[in-house]
């Protein structure tokens, strides 16, 4: 019995490990495909640029995974995105804060947009798709007025160092390898969204909301106070992401981020997360987010007419998502 | 029974001029916007300003035009994504007896009466003869573009490719990029063409967000003087890195400027007054030397 | 529980209800199906709030606003329905809710949940791998599931609705047994079942519902089985006579011939005659499910050959079983068989739609005419052929599952577990109607794990055994004894 | 039992009706609010104005309709229109051939592109969302390599009549009134999109599909058909919306179409279809669609500036589908 037990374990454990390393195979293919393609892909830099395009939509699509493993989806990761980053530029801008307020404030910005599209799913039953676009306008429109449809520049005297954050390195002084801040961070994030998601109550009900949510609700559990908490993790991801993203550009600009939502939960899925809910894991997703900047920061090297490179990740999405329905046939 | 003069009143009788432009979000339209701002106070109308999300949406354009024309206006101010899709709704405004001002970049159709306009081939040309004057006549250089169809994406892209491709041979153009005026996207975007192109010595960008995009990109490679970064427009970010060194110079338009002509046309023909058919607001280059004369200052906005 | 109401829209489930339950006895609730029984304990448990009436717990007025002010007051339910989150773990699904967390409060403590389970499933001499994923699980372990996390509350109130109707006969006993234990501690238990025997052997008091009202509560020792049923349904039932002798030399209509699938499926052969019913017997898991999917094409078998009449025929899918004049009437109805969210009409005439259309165009009035007639023949309860098939209580619903194969008039009908979850009133017409098929040269292989009911109905038995057909039996010489050893035949 | 029946149907009707009734009672509403605030919105030519820049999403929503009753999505709608559009400029103006030959290909265009999308879904068992998301990408880039990243103008001397197709008015000639065709065709569309939905074959398994797709299936019914079949219409709908589009614009404009299809699902849902699929009505979705139109055009009109027009687009979609969801659960 106890040899039985285990040995089903350990299949388990294999099949949950093939999965990942189906996609970290694409992956892979990928990275040796270009670099066989471009002598100039395969370098230090060119590397370290890939990861630093990751970093953002990465974060993004980190937060959009415990939506999508309850089952339910975030439009508005993008734009929530723009939102923080403005509240943190009016924060250290115009109201002469310190840094760190203005960090605070961008995350807890992000958060509370999630916090209310969680109670307008919870609570008034608006459908996850529905209430995350009215988000999505939302937030796109008060990052307008807020901002007075401008940027906002993070120059006063005391921003100084803001750039710092994501474009500074810690390694380069640790270490003396230079990897950027905003790289370290989204590892770190994912690490932080992985223990969340397997070690503690709220990835518990997360995955049960997931995979059968009356249920859930009939076992006791408070499924609405959970399922807004779990939109409020990924608005305070989408506010990371605005840091980042300010912190980048040291400005606030307040008309991007329509469309990120896209390419965040294309890596998401591609990371093998069901966009029916119930599984999925960060690892996934951060293998998925990869593939995506690897893809197109390779056809740029390659110099691929732009209207060709729409075409290839199109059909890629297509193949990393039928390898990975292939693959669970099989198994 | 209604008549005609009454029509054009808005309802605190002031005479009622709409703008339409490509955009509405860009610091560049929100310039112009303050010019069409500051004439209504002159000349005591009432604007308003609107354009669609991105340079693609045509037929929003469309769709803004045609409330505008419901509104019955004194005159229209009409900077055209597509002058030939917009005709049928010019002709309309032609029927209604509203004039149409065009403004930006031109409205390719007869009706216009009069257009405040930078002939941004012209412009574009005038930056790559910097830029090959920057790398010393040749070398490799690159374009990150803002959109690939929209009308002003399409000509400065080709009006600097022209220029660069009739008057200096030695110069190879290697890649050209389009990052929707994003600047993170043209930031990650340059940095793969700077990854893919060793050698190269310089990048136009178009727009201001695809020549901060350059910029950033250069900064975060650590290139800051091996690239001459040649931009268009302003804006506070990019006036800083010419200032700073890190972009060599660009193009500038006037805005501002674009926006107080056109409502001084608008008005003027709107009470029946002769208008030159060409208002050229002119284009500038400005560069270190010259960012704080009297001649470019006007003409820069943050 | 007194003067308990509840209404949905269009349906008056509970007309002025009582219940009464004492500490450490087995109280059964027994009714046809759309009584209300189901209904009655969700109000106690919190899921449905009543419209009016008054529960007392323990002397006390109480109030049950939802399902956790009812666990909180002791009171568990084991739902006819499963109610499991499929990718999570055995485990998982036992303590959801209620996890064992470690110092830092919001971590999970995964070996303690694990070991709260194994001791869990020691007590209840239950075999199963607490990290596995439910999903993998088959419908009876589910169901074992279901019943461990019920346990795991150590209520002083246990309600179990049908949680023997997934179940095979040993795990029934060791149901049994647990019952018994709860009792001589003090639990009050609450019985639902449509199966007579069942209460006879563990029940100390039954009340009896018809039509969401009360009728009344007996001694289990004091009635008689026939008297309950007439309580029940309050006319006269089926009884069934013997089945007509079929005669042996009719024609093979289906042929199966060496069916292999994965490990479920191990050279599968037999032949269905025409006219007959021929009864599928085995344990939990024996893989009799999975012979009639591969038959309907519902999944996709490695290789084997299927005769139609002695034609041999590819089926890519159901649509091909359907085309072929095979019906197929899963075991779970919600999943397999509904679409609840439709309504009555729709749902019997979904197999038949090519019947009643035009180019394309359907024909409404036929398409209405048919609902009403399976309704009038079936007997459903329902208000209308334009009710939602989701108002229908369970049995009521497996009529309409019969009637959509009715309405497509096929000549073979693969009937799996037919009469699960099914009053003994709708039980007999249901036996009535297979033996009327049957006799009306329609072939049907009956599926089921009530071997009295297998033995009742069948002219030929097959037995089957993790995959593998381990013997067949001519109605004659077929057995309970037989039946399960066979069943049991785990060589080879 | 003949009587309750009866009573029980005309219950079921009316409740029906009230659906409807709710959202139109929203359209008037915002109708009677924007005739109070300006005089220059409930004029003839402004009315005229709403329904034409209706014509082209309301053709996309009632597309959508099919897809989103079935439980699945389409993202593809917008750049699919576009492709059709692109296809139809190609067919008349670089392979000069006449206008009927544009438009057969442009609807051919689009239909292909549907049924690839629902051969993804339906026999790959690739998620909507990704099938749909990938079809997006694919026919965004190749409109670009198509046109050469060019409009395409019909201004060939046989195409000339080619913008009386959605501008002209056959009711000017009728009766003298002068509604637009495009107008006009999207009526007579809804009513074909409805007639398919309620009176035919494939309109119940649409249904039914939406309902329990493996009960559908066990039934008999050939899912992966009638699937494809069903995607297959809704990009004949995005091709017929590509054809009035290119047609109002008198060109095919090549980067248009992101973006769309989240409208065309907004006006969807506000209409009361429900993205879990198994119910919706077209009449809804034409209401949907309406309530967008005059909203943004009533804003417009009213001067609003831009960046509130969002926030409050944002705001009636949450409202909309909210009084939806009160109205069925007192329902
Ligand atoms: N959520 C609901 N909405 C509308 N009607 C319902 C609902 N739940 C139950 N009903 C109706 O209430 C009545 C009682 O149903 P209930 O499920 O309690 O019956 P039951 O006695 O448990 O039957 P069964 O033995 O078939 O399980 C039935 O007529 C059923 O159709
Ligand atoms: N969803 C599933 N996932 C994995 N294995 C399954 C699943 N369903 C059934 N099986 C396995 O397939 C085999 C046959 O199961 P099947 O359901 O056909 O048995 P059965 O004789 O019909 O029993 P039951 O009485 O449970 O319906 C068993 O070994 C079972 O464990
Ligand atoms: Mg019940
Ligand atoms: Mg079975």
């Amino acid at each position: 019995m106890k040899v039985a037990l285990t040995s089903k374990k350990q299949i388990q454990v294999k099949s949950g490990m093939l999965q990942q390393l189906l996609a970290f195979a694409s992956l892979i293919a990928l990275v040796i495909v270009f670099t066989l393609s471009s002598e100039n892909f395969f370098r230090f830099d060119n590397i370290i640029g890939i990861l630093l395009s990751t970093a953002v939509i990465g974060v993004l699509a980190l937060g959009s995974t415990f939506v999508i493993i309850t089952g339910g989806i975030d439009l508005s990761v993008g734009t929530v995105m723009t939102f923080s980053s403005v509240m943190t530029g009016v924060i250290i801008t115009f109201w002469n804060m310190q840094i760190p307020y203005g960090i605070a404030g961008g995350i807890l910005a992000g958060a509370l947009c999630g916090l209310l599209s969680g109670l307008a799913v919870a609570k008034m039953k608006i459908p996850p798709f529905i209430a995350t676009l009215a988000m999505m306008m939302i937030t796109k429109g008060l990052s307008l007025v807020i901002s007075g449809t401008k940027p906002i520049y993070f120059d006063k005297p005391h921003a100084e160092g803001f750039t710092k954050l994501s474009l500074g390195s810690v390694t380069n002084w640790l270490i003396g390898v230079e990897i950027p801040n905003a790289v370290l961070i989204f590892f770190g994030l994912a690490i932080v969204a992985g223990l969340i998601l397997t070690k503690t109550i709220i990835g518990r009900y997360n995955f049960a909301l997931g995979s059968n949510e009356e249920a859930t609700r009939l076992s006791g559990v408070n499924v609405n106070a959970w399922k807004i908490a779990i939109y409020t993790i990924t608005g305070a991801f989408s506010g990371i992401a605005g840091i980042l993203m300010a912190s980048r550009l040291n400005s606030a600009q307040p008309a991007l981020g329509s469309g990120y939502e896209l390419e965040a939960i294309a890596a998401v899925v591609i990371g093998g997360t069901s966009l029916s809910g119930g599984q999925g894991t960060i690892l996934g997703t951060v293998i998925g987010a990869l593939i995506m900047s690897v893809l197109t920061n390779g056809l740029r090297i390659l110099s691929v007419p732009q209207e060709w490179q729409t075409v290839i990740i199109g059909l890629v999405v297509i193949g990393a998502v039928y390898s990975d329905i292939l693959r669970r046939r099989k198994a | 029974a209604c008549n005609k003069d009454d029509k054009k009143e808005a309802s605190n009788g002031k005479m009622y001029i709409p703008l339409i432009s490509k955009g509405f979000q860009h610091q560049f339209w929100q310039a112009v916007k303050q010019g069409a701002e500051k004439a209504a106070k002159e000349f005591d109308v009432e604007i308003t300003f609107e354009g669609p999300e991105t340079e693609a949406q045509v037929d929003k354009q469309i769709e803004m035009l045609q409330a505008a024309l419901d509104k019955k206006p004194a005159a229209i101010g009409f900077a055209a994504l597509d002058s030939k899709a917009a005709t049928p709704l010019l002709e309309k405004a032609k029927a209604a007896n509203i004039p149409v001002i065009g403004f930006d970049s031109g409205v390719d159709s007869p009706i216009p009466l009069a257009t405040a306009a930078t002939n941004n081939v012209a412009a574009a040309a005038l930056a790559a003869d910097k830029m090959a004057e920057l790398i010393g006549g040749k070398g490799e250089i690159a374009l990150v573009v803002h959109d690939q169809t929209s009308r002003t994406g399409v000509d400065r892209r080709d009006g600097f490719k022209q220029r660069i491709e009739e008057k200096y041979p030695d110069i190879k153009i290697v890649d050209i990029q389009y990052g929707g005026g994003d600047h993170l996207k043209s930031t990650d975007l340059t940095k793969a063409i700077i990854q893919a192109h060793p050698n190269i010595k310089g990048i136009f960008g178009s727009n201001e967000g695809s020549a901060i995009g350059v910029v950033n990109a250069i900064t975060e490679l650590k290139k800051e003087g091996q690239i001459i970064v040649v931009g268009y427009d302003s804006g506070k970010l990019q006036t800083d890195a010419v200032r700073s060194g890190k972009m060599a110079g660009a193009i500038t338009q006037n805005p501002v400027g674009i926006g107080y002509e056109t409502v001084k046309a608008a008005v003027q023909a709107a009470k029946g007054q002769s208008i030159p058919k060409a208002i050229d607001t002119g284009f500038l280059w400005y560069d270190k030397t010259n960012i704080d004369s009297d001649e470019v200052k006007p003409n820069l906005y943050d | 529980m007194e003067g308990i109401e509840k209404s949905f829209p269009g349906v008056h489930a509970l007309n002025q209800c009582r219940f009464e339950l004492r500490a450490g006895e087995v109280h059964a609730l027994v009714g046809e199906n759309g009584a209300g029984k189901s209904t009655m304990m969700k109000v106690l448990t919190g899921v449905y709030r009543k419209d009016a009436g008054r529960i007392a717990y323990k002397g006390k007025d109480i109030d049950i606003p939802n399902t956790k002010a009812a666990q909180q007051l002791g009171i568990s339910i084991i739902h006819q329905e499963l109610n499991l989150m499929p990718h999570l773990t055995v485990a998982q699904n036992i303590y959801i809710g209620r996890e064992p967390r470690r110092k830092i409060r919001f971590l999970l403590d995964e070996k303690a949940l694990e070991e709260q389970t194994r001791a869990l499933f020691k007590k209840m001499n239950l075999d199963m791998d607490p990290r596995a994923k439910v999903a993998d699980l088959t419908v009876a372990k589910q169901q074992m599931v279901e019943i461990a996390k019920a346990l795991s509350f150590n209520s002083e109130v246990l309600i179990m609705d049908e949680p023997t109707a997934a179940l095979t006969s040993s795990e029934i006993e060791e149901l049994f047994r647990i019952i018994e234990q709860l009792k001589a501690s003090g639990v009050g238990i609450v019985y639902i079942s449509h199966r007579m025997d069942e209460l006879k052997r563990i029940t100390d008091r039954i009340t009896v519902m018809r039509d969401g009202c009360y009728i009344d509560t007996v001694d289990t020792g004091e009635v008689s089985v026939e008297r309950i049923i007439s309580m029940m349904v309050g006319r006269e039932i089926y009884h069934s006579v013997e089945p007509m002798a079929r005669d042996d030399s009719e024609e093979t209509v289906l042929e199966v011939r060496d069916l292999n699938r994965g490990r479920t499926l191990r050279g599968v052969s037999f032949e269905l005659k025409k006219g007959e019913i021929l009864g599928f017997a085995g344990l939990m898991g024996a893989g009799r499910t999975e012979v009639a999917r591969a038959i309907f094409g519902a999944d996709a078998i490695d290789s084997g050959e299927i005769l139609i009449r002695g034609k041999p025929v590819r089926i890519r899918g159901p649509h091909d079983a359907v085309r072929q004049g095979i019906g197929y009437l899963s075991e779970d109805r919600k999943r397999y068989g509904l679409l609840v969210e439709m309504d009555v009409k729709t749902n019997v005439t979904i197999a038949t739609y090519e019947k009643f259309n035009r180019v394309g165009w359907m024909n409404r009035d036929r398409i209405e005419r048919s609902g009403e007639k399976i309704v009038d023949q079936l007997k459903v309860k329902t208000p209308g052929v334009h009710q939602k098939v989701k108002f229908l209580s369970g049995g009521n619903q497996q009529k309409i599952v019969i009637g959509k194969w009715l309405t497509k008039d096929s000549d073979i009908l693969i009937f799996d577990e037919p009469t699960r979850g099914i009053d003994v009133g709708a039980k007999g017409e249901i036996y009535k109607l297979l033996e009327e098929l049957a006799e009306r040269g329609k072939s049907i292989i009956m599926i089921s794990s009530e071997l009295p009911e297998i033995l009742r109905m069948s002219h030929r038995v097959i037995v089957m055994c993790e995959g593998r057909i381990t013997g067949q039996l001519l109605r004659e010489e077929a057995d309970q004894e037989k039946i399960m050893k066979l069943a049991t035949d785990r060589t080879g």
